[in-house]
């Protein structure tokens, strides 16, 4: 068990080392000269070339491009993302000031997901192949295609717009909440409920299923005790995945309700070639995404005895 | 002699059967069958575009914008007047252009890097599932847009940055087959025959793991419309005047509540073609007995 | 002559699926006798775990069941699903085949066992982990491996729980489902070995269904042998042994290695479309002319055996299975009506 | 002379970075076959039985020891004389369900080794497929069915007739019968015995199962933790 734990920490890691590198050269993806695009960014469009080669010493861009890597990673290291170039204001500041609105978002849109998924994939999964289990599925299915901008589109028309019952956007009050985590949440409980439904159809297709029925427990026992811990362990594992879809979800739902977030800081620092602020924003996400990830891994550790020391394999 | 041809040729009508049959549970399947029906219509949409659309998608005539459904333009006009049925019947082509080719791309190398890495094992096997493990970190559409939105927008650009993004799926999956069927008697006794890896490989372990891959694609393609369509809609994918269906959304948001159906329309159309791609690889899935796995639910 | 704790009165059981309507058995008939322990012998695939599962409605749902089946002087058949489910586990304990798929790889397997008493008896924690720890004891793993997981027993310490599981509440019946499958040979006599015991001390009753001839030999009182869904030979395990009535256990019987090794050709047939009259005609090396024709009913008692075979009639002339009939010649006529007697 | 020598094979496993040695499955085997003979391999499960088979074929690189066939030592052969120790040098393996290819015909899962080693033209193919199934006792009609179609003992004797098609001179048979129903083991077994004085060929004979291997084999070896501590 503390070895899994030391093998998931050494993993983690080296990801995370792996994700600095790619956002650092992710840079260099953009066409041109990144001091020229700096100095776009920061000055607008009329600049001289003296003022491009005064930003390119300041940055210390007329470094080796691994040199320019090390200092980088060391400015990491001491929790230093550097300076928005549009606005000069410290990266990480910034994105902890956003934190809050997409972890809020992103917890009231799991609720939501869950709160749809678990019941709709376990009644499926009970009621095999009839019509409610058909029924149910094909709803997810169209849930699963449903893009989440498209829908939020349709929720503002309706729900604001025609019906003027929620806000169309904005942030603060609880009324704010329902759209944005509706949006996001129910296209999420499109792919747990079809996860939870297959995972216990199998769980309950097991030998050890039957084995406890032998024993003379009721299907109630049987379902609580036997087979929900089995089925939900794959459901969990997904949770870490599906945290990656809340966070990139909410890029989509942030832009669309205007709600204060990462997504929507990511967004707009995109389009203004904001590239301290971009790389701020993305690295920060892939590491709360990998930490949750680990998070998961070691829940899973705890809960389920066979762990395995390569789960990928 | 003859008489063995006859006896083969008899059990090669059985086995024809037998496909038969198998094609016949398929078709048991109805969803499988009706999303491969409106895959078909799709085809059609794309392929003769200019003979369905009744209008030039491109034509701007300002004195018709936001009009509503008419029988002259079934599913209205936009705010510059454009035939927005015309418009969404040709977004079909650029849809199912970056569908088909990203998973085209991603397939054909993910599939390859996920058998080198399972057949290989140790190092080189280490090394690239770390490197699957650094893209998957970042969540997908996320890094599609930061490379999107770098590279300019376009649809080359909106191609590469989900092809940079969408391989890792095949080769995990793939991996994770090759692991189990490596362990299998018919490999370990197909390489007490000594042919290379390479025949191994493409012989043995290559025809049982692609039914899986082909799954994988088909919903993936379903995937990767919605995320093309999600960059343009944030304006970093393909961009207007292109009928791109996500950013013909995007152009319609401004009238929302004067013309909901500049945006209604685009949007059910996405949800036409996604849910035709889920629609028949579920029921791919499903004739092929495979579980709903997290790779395959997660793209 | 004991009397019947269990009787199964012309159970048939046949599945539906996509190959058409498979008969995994047709017209059994059997009885498990008060402190008898009932050896059931076949091959893979021949009905012999569908015929255990049935016992207690163990199995899925495709499954469609007609006859009888009669515990202590129920109708086990006729019961709604609520009353079956007091028969499971605490009148009729059954272990599955194949341990490392029925006990549920998530829990402990002290909780599993301790489940069954806090369920069954309503006992409090406490003290169903105390008597879960008895019962590891009594079939040989210390209790103090109680909290350790299914995966970190070896097969067999695993069969040593399912028997823990399967004897928990003292059941009168105990069915064994290939008990020793998968076993290395001293393993295989240990396990048995601790079953019967555990079973003959507690005046149970047992049937042992099994494929391995030699075991259920040695350790049932009776046996029962199954081909393609029927019951081909019933009786005493020394008779069925040492004087096989019908050819399939002969032959069965002389496929041992030990036993000089003859073998039969051909395949078990399918259970969607059996071959016609006796089942095992295709490949019985005595049959003759009726044997493909008429389907021989159980026929007997001849002693204390029952057996599936018109030989069995000539026996009763002096003809003995010893010397193969294989020139037989067919018997129409008043043979056949002979038969219809029967 | 003997067909096939052992001399002190070793097989052992190591793990992590400093290669730190977990398990010693072959620890120092050494015996002789005799060209037709059958040496008999007993042991309990995971006592390195099948490892001890594989690792003399090389289908697992020993750690130590030598491994002579025909008075050569196989265990620097590379490139083409490591390829023909295939047509010299077989296995025949345990597990019915999973010892062929699931997605190749009978047809081909027997040819396959034919057109591998090249033992015969084109045109002879058929002819030679046909001659290996009936020398199995198969019938041909399942030369165009899959493996999922045929039952255990018959993918048995497919799986014999594969290796069969090489005429080998050893091979090993790990378990082949332990899956099986008692007279389908009688069947193949009867087959192998029959096989072995048709073809002359030395059998290894992997079986936990005291009365197959004393049936079968001439010797017998037992094995336990990794070495044989014992012939009769």
């Amino acid at each position: 068990m503390w070895k899994y734990i030391a093998k998931r920490l050494a993993m983690v890691s080296i990801v995370i080392t792996g994700v600095t590198f790619v956002v650092f050269s992710a840079m260099y993806l953009a066409p041109g000269d990144p001091a020229e695009v700096i100095a776009l960014a920061r000055y607008g469009d009329d600049l001289s070339v003296s003022q491009i080669e005064t930003l390119r010493e300041a940055e210390g861009l007329d470094a080796p491009v691994h040199v320019q890597y090390l200092i980088w990673l060391g400015h990491l290291l001491r929790l230093d993302l550097g300076k928005s170039l549009v606005t000069s204001e410290d990266v990480l500041t910034e994105i902890l000031q956003k934190l809050p609105a997409t972890a809020e978002l992103a917890v009231a849109s799991l609720l939501v997901s869950l709160m749809i998924a678990l019941p709709a994939g376990v009644l499926s999964a009970l009621r095999k192949n009839t019509l409610l289990d058909s029924g149910c599925m094909f709803v997810s299915l169209l849930g699963v295609s449903i893009p989440n901008f498209w829908l939020g589109l349709l929720l503002i028309w309706l729900f604001a717009l025609t019906l003027q019952m929620f806000p169309s956007f904005g942030y603060g009050s609880l009324k704010h909440f329902v759209l944005p985590a509706f949006t996001l949440g129910t296209s999420m409980a499109a792919v747990t409920a079809r996860l939870t439904r297959a995972s216990l159809i199998e769980v309950m297709g097991q030998e050890y299923i039957v084995a406890a029925r032998a024993r003379g427990f009721d299907e109630g026992t049987v379902l609580i005790r036997h087979a929900m811990k089995n089925a939900l362990l794959p459901v969990l594992t997904f949770a870490g995945m599906q945290f990656g879809y809340l966070l990139g979800g909410a890029v989509i739902v942030e832009t669309i309700f205007s709600w204060p977030g990462i997504g929507k800081l990511l967004v707009d620092s995109i389009f203004a070639m904001d590239f301290s602020m971009i790389q701020g924003c993305v690295l920060f996400i892939a590491v709360l995404f990998s930490l949750s990830n680990l998070a998961v891994d070691l829940l899973y550790a705890v809960l389920d005895p066979r762990i395995r020391y390569d789960r990928h394999d | 002699m003859t008489d063995m041809i006859e006896k083969i040729k008899i059990a090669k009508k059985e086995c024809l059967a037998e496909k038969r049959l198998n094609i016949g549970k398929f078709g048991k399947n109805w969803l499988a069958v009706s999303g491969l029906l409106l895959i078909a219509v799709l085809c059609v949409f794309a392929l003769f575009a200019p003979k369905i659309a009744p209008n030039d998608p491109f034509a701007q005539r300002l004195e018709n914008r936001l009009l509503s459904p008419s029988s002259e333009y079934p599913f209205g006009t936009d705010e510059l007047g454009r035939c927005i049925f015309s418009r969404v019947i040709y977004g079909t082509r650029i849809s199912l252009g970056i569908g088909i080719l990203v998973v085209a791309a991603t397939s054909v190398t993910g599939t390859a890097i996920g058998l080198l890495s399972g057949y290989r094992g140790g190092l080189l096997d280490e090394a690239i599932m770390r490197g699957v493990d650094i893209v998957m970190a970042f969540p997908n559409i996320i890094l599609a847009l930061v490379i999107a939105g770098l590279l300019g927008p376009g649809f080359s650009s909106v191609v590469l940055a989900l092809s940079l993004t969408h391989w890792p799926a095949y080769a995990r999956l793939v991996r994770g087959q090759v692991l189990s069927l490596r362990k299998r008697a018919f490999v370990e006794a197909a390489r007490a025959l000594r042919p290379s890896s390479f025949y191994i490989m493409r012989k043995h372990i290559l025809p049982n793991c692609i039914q899986p891959v082909i799954v994988l694609g088909t919903l993936e393609i379903a995937h990767v419309i919605i995320f093309a369509s999600a960059l343009s809609f944030l304006g970093l994918g393909i961009q207007p005047p292109v009928p791109e269906w996500g950013s013909m959304l995007k152009s319609g948001v401004p009238y929302l509540r004067t013309a909901p159906h500049v945006t209604f329309f685009p949007g059910l159309m996405i949800i036409f073609t996604v849910f035709a791609f889920n629609f028949a690889g579920d029921g791919l899935r499903e004739s092929s007995g495979q579980p709903v796995s997290q790779e395959v639910l997660a793209g | 002559m004991s009397s019947a704790l269990l009787s199964i009165e012309d159970l048939n059981v046949s599945f539906k699926t996509s190959k058409g309507i498979v008969k995994a058995n047709e017209g059994i008939s059997l009885e498990v006798r008060d402190g008898e322990i009932l050896g059931l012998i076949g091959e893979t695939g021949c009905g012999k775990t569908t015929l255990g599962k049935a016992v207690l409605r163990l199995l899925s749902e495709n499954a469609k069941l007609d006859g009888k089946i009669v515990y202590r002087g129920t109708n086990l058949l006729s019961l709604p699903e609520k009353e079956m489910r007091r028969f499971r586990g605490k009148e009729i304990g059954i272990m599955l085949q194949n341990p490392s798929a029925c006990i549920n790889p998530v829990l402990s397997t002290g909780r599993q066992i301790a489940e069954i008493y806090r369920y069954h008896e309503g006992m409090g924690k406490k003290e169903a982990e105390k008597k879960a720890g008895d019962m590891l004891e009594l079939v040989g793993i210390s209790s103090l491996r109680k909290n350790d997981y299914p995966h970190q027993f070896s097969g067999g310490m695993l069969q040593r729980v399912m028997v823990a599981i399967g004897l928990a509440l003292r059941p009168g019946l105990l069915i064994a489902d290939e008990p020793t499958k998968g076993l290395d040979q001293d393993m295989k006599v240990q396990i048995a070995e601790l079953i019967v015991g555990l079973v003959r001390k507690e005046n149970a009753s047992m049937l042992l269904i099994t494929h391995d001839l030699d075991l259920a030999g040695s350790l049932a009182d009776r046996l029962a042998v199954m081909y393609a869904g029927e019951i081909v030979e019933i009786g005493k395990a020394e008779a069925v042994i040492s004087k096989p009535k019908h050819p399939y256990t002969l032959d069965l019987l002389h496929s041992l290695p030990g036993k000089g090794l003859r073998t039969v050709l051909g395949q078990p047939p399918s259970l969607v479309s059996p071959p016609s009259g006796c089942r095992y005609h295709p490949r019985c090396s005595f049959r003759f002319d009726a044997c493909s024709r008429v389907h021989p009913p159980l026929l007997g008692p001849d002693g204390e055996g029952f057996t599936r075979c018109f030989l069995s009639e000539k026996e009763r002339r002096k003809e003995t299975l010893e010397q193969p009939l294989l020139n037989a010649q067919p018997v129409i006529g008043c043979e056949k009506e002979e038969i219809w007697h029967c | 002379m003997a067909l096939l020598k052992v001399e002190n094979l070793k097989k052992y496993y190591y793990s992590g970075l400093f290669k730190k040695e977990i398990h010693r499955a072959v620890d120092g085997v050494s015996f002789e076959i005799d060209k037709g003979e059958t040496l008999g391999l007993i042991g309990k499960s995971g006592c390195g039985k099948s490892t001890l088979g594989k690792t003399v074929l090389r289908l697992l690189e020993p750690s130590a020891g030598r491994v002579l066939f025909d008075g050569q030592d196989i265990s620097g052969f590379k490139g083409s004389a490591l390829k023909s120790l295939g047509t010299k040098m077989q296995i025949i393996f345990q597990n019915p369900e999973s010892c062929l290819n699931p997605k190749m015909k009978i047809y081909d899962a027997i040819a396959e080794p034919l057109r591998l080693h090249r033992l015969c033209r084109k045109d002879e193919e058929r002819g030679r497929v046909q001659e290996l199934i009936e020398a199995v006792s198969l019938s041909e009609e399942l030369l165009f069915r899959y493996p999922r179609e045929l039952s255990g003992g018959q993918v048995q004797r497919v799986a014999i007739a594969r290796v069969l098609g090489l005429k080998p001179g050893f091979i090993v048979a790990d378990e082949p019968t332990s899956m099986l129903d008692p007279l389908v083991q009688a069947q193949i077994l009867l087959l192998l015995k029959k096989l072995q004085t048709d073809y002359e060929i030395s059998f290894l004979f992997i079986s936990h199962d005291m009365q197959v291997v004393e049936w079968m084999s001439d010797k017998i070896a037992f094995m336990e933790e990794g070495k044989i501590v014992g012939f009769r």
